[in-house]
């Protein structure tokens, strides 16, 4: 076990000084680079945290959506990085919080070391309840069935997010297409890419969100790999965004909360509560719920990184 | 024989992190993002040991993912590199 | 058979990590972005092949070792594409130091 | 000194690091990496709790696993929105920061 310990020790520091140096760095592009880094390092800290769930999430959307969206904004920020790095606080200041931020990391680590032992949990009657939601994968269970409103409430933070993302933009653009229009170049590397890896890509989606049933894996993280392949199409110029006034796309958006809220009402007649399933259709009803949110999650994470609509809406 | 695995993916693990040196000294971002490469295929050689070592194999799934993010990643990294199409650059 | 089937298992695992190892060592050492891009794609081809194939005798079934294929083989092909792409940007940035 | 508070210490150092961040660096790009970083390290505490509550067969309690998926979906989706706002305000005052002295008056920002 020794060994087990050794590597767990080694991978724990490089997560920390990789942390550390996204924190230090000068250069904004080098610390998203950085951060890059530390969202695949954290994917092995959640495998060997026994969650390959989490582990799935985190490479999908922690380092991969959140460093794409952290890039391009780099990339468009480069004129006033120099401005920006002239305000940087003094040396008395950078003492005080940093004193002040390390009692509180020793405050965290100490409540955390001094849990009571055994450990509370609700382990067993999660997978005493499994059985009647005819799923195998405990956290799917809880994330559609035992906990099913955050989840709802989850998909309207992202549309509110995403509604949030498209108001900025200017009165006269409102309704129109986000991003930038990119022309894709034949000999260009990043076309054979974004041709290459969708197909995979997709594939790859829709197996994660099938297994999401008994094994790891869900809506979440096939969305969030739809989504990727979107926008790689999008910033090889091989496909354009859709104006975000269209109806088909407003339809994609909020097609899953809304079936998802429709079966939970028809909880209340037929399963008597909220967001309650008949038990003998409870596992259909899930993966139904399951495969229009993966739909919705793909186009609102997609649409999240495009951001809001910079060029005109077509003549109708 | 898990023991040897798990031996082995502490090896490679260390030996990748190492190269992330290269994200501190740099000189261009392109030899900061090489180590970032570098860094995922040798993490979805760790995954595929653990998985092996372990009896983990929803492992070799998320070796799967890191293998399609760390391709997009790059691919928007070279998006957002400097270059000459970049008014702002200063060549480095 | 078993014993020689591990054997082959810690070879193959070896001689991927020492791939690694030399992969860092000449991304650390190398003196320009193109030659260390060289040492790199070592690393993807090589270390993660020779990984991959040291663990075939351990996989669970048929589907279990095709997986650790497709693994590889997806690597190498966005692998190859990446350098491309890195390339280009190296030489778009200039030769540096 | 098992491996969960390994982790466990890592996660709080994390937080440490992250909190810091966001109170030292001028940039708004820069805090909102390091505010990303300090959720990952709230994450990383859900995380040790669940491993901690490993019973009935189940390798660690599915249901701060679960929180924590929900919680990586949001800072993604807050993440996003900080970056459009920060996007939206460099277009207008050409600037990346925002005045901590008193604002200049609208609109005289060269």
């Amino acid at each position: 076990m020794i060994i087990a310990w050794t590597f767990d020790a080694i991978l724990a520091i490089i997560v920390l000084a990789v942390a550390g140096w996204t924190i230090a760095a000068r250069d904004t592009f080098a610390a998203v680079i950085g951060f890059v880094a530390y969202g695949l390092l954290l994917a092995l800290v959640w495998v060997r945290l026994a969650a390959p769930d989490v582990a799935l999430t985190e490479a999908a959307i922690g380092g991969g959506m959140t460093g794409v969206l952290l890039l391009v904004a780099v990339a468009r920020l480069r004129a006033a990085q120099a401005a920006a790095a002239a305000e940087t606080p003094g040396a008395a200041l950078r003492l005080v919080a940093g004193g002040g931020c390390a009692v509180i990391a020793a405050a965290l680590a100490a409540s955390v070391l001094l849990l009571s032992d055994p450990a509370p949990t609700l382990a067993p009657a999660a997978a005493a309840n499994l059985p009647q939601t005819g799923l195998g994968n405990p956290i799917t269970g809880v994330l559609l069935a035992y906990r099913a409103l955050d989840t709802l409430l989850e998909k309207v933070v992202l549309l509110l997010a995403l509604l949030g993302v498209w108001s900025l933009a200017p009165d006269r653009l409102w309704g129109g297409l986000p991003g930038l229009k990119r022309h894709a170049r034949g000999d260009d590397p990043l076309v054979f890419l974004a041709r290459l890896l969708p197909p995979v890509g997709i594939v790859i989606g829709v197996y994660l969100l099938w297994v999401g049933a008994d094994d790891p894996g869900g809506a979440f993280q096939g969305g969030a790999i739809l989504a990727a392949m979107w926008i790689l199409a999008l910033m090889a110029g091989l496909i354009d965004a859709p104006p975000v006034s269209r109806r088909w796309l407003r339809l994609v958006l909020v097609a899953g909360p809304v079936v998802f809220f429709a079966i939970g009402l028809a909880g209340f007649p037929l399963a008597g509560a909220f967001l309650a399933y008949p038990e003998a259709y409870a596992k259909p009803l899930i993966i139904i719920i399951e495969v229009v949110l993966t739909l919705s999650i793909a186009a609102i994470l997609g649409l999240l990184v495009a951001g809001p609509p910079e060029r005109a809406p077509p003549p109708p | 024989m898990a023991e040897f695995l798990l031996a082995a993916a502490g090896f490679v693990l260390l030996t990748v992190a190492l190269g992330l040196a290269r994200i501190l000294v740099g000189p261009a971002t392109v030899d900061r993002m090489m180590a970032a490469q570098l860094l995922g295929t040798g993490g979805i050689a760790v995954l595929l040991l653990l998985a092996a070592a372990t009896g983990l194999s929803a492992a070799v799934d998320v070796a799967l993912t890191l293998a399609v993010v760390a391709a997009f990643a790059s691919a928007a990294f070279v998006k957002g590199a400097p270059g000459p199409d970049d008014p702002a650059t200063d060549k480095a | 058979m078993s014993l020689a089937l591990d054997i082959f298992t810690v070879l193959a695992v070896s001689a991927g990590a020492f791939f690694f190892l030399a992969g860092t060592v000449g991304l650390l050492r190398f003196p320009d972005a193109l030659t260390r891009l060289h040492a790199l794609t070592k690393a993807d081809n090589l270390g993660l092949g020779l990984v991959v194939l040291g663990l075939l005798p351990l996989a669970d079934g048929a589907l279990g070792a095709l997986k650790l294929i497709v693994v590889w083989l997806f690597v190498l092909l966005a692998g190859a594409t990446v350098s491309q792409l890195l390339a280009r940007v190296a030489q778009r940035v200039g030769p540096s130091r | 000194m098992s491996a969960t508070i390994l982790f466990a210490l890592g996660g709080s150092a994390l937080v440490g690091l992250g909190l810091y961040g966001v109170i030292i660096h001028p940039e708004p790009l820069r805090k909102i990496l390091a505010f990303n970083l300090l959720g990952s390290g709230v994450f990383l505490l859900f995380g040790v709790v669940a491993r901690r509550g490993a019973a009935a067969g189940l390798a660690a309690d599915p249901v701060p696993q679960a929180i924590v998926i929900t919680g990586i979906i949001v800072a993604f989706a807050a993440t996003a929105l900080a970056v459009a706002l920060l996007l939206r305000l460099f277009e207008e005052t050409g600037r990346a920061t925002l005045p901590t002295d008193p604002p200049p008056a609208a609109g005289a920002e060269p």
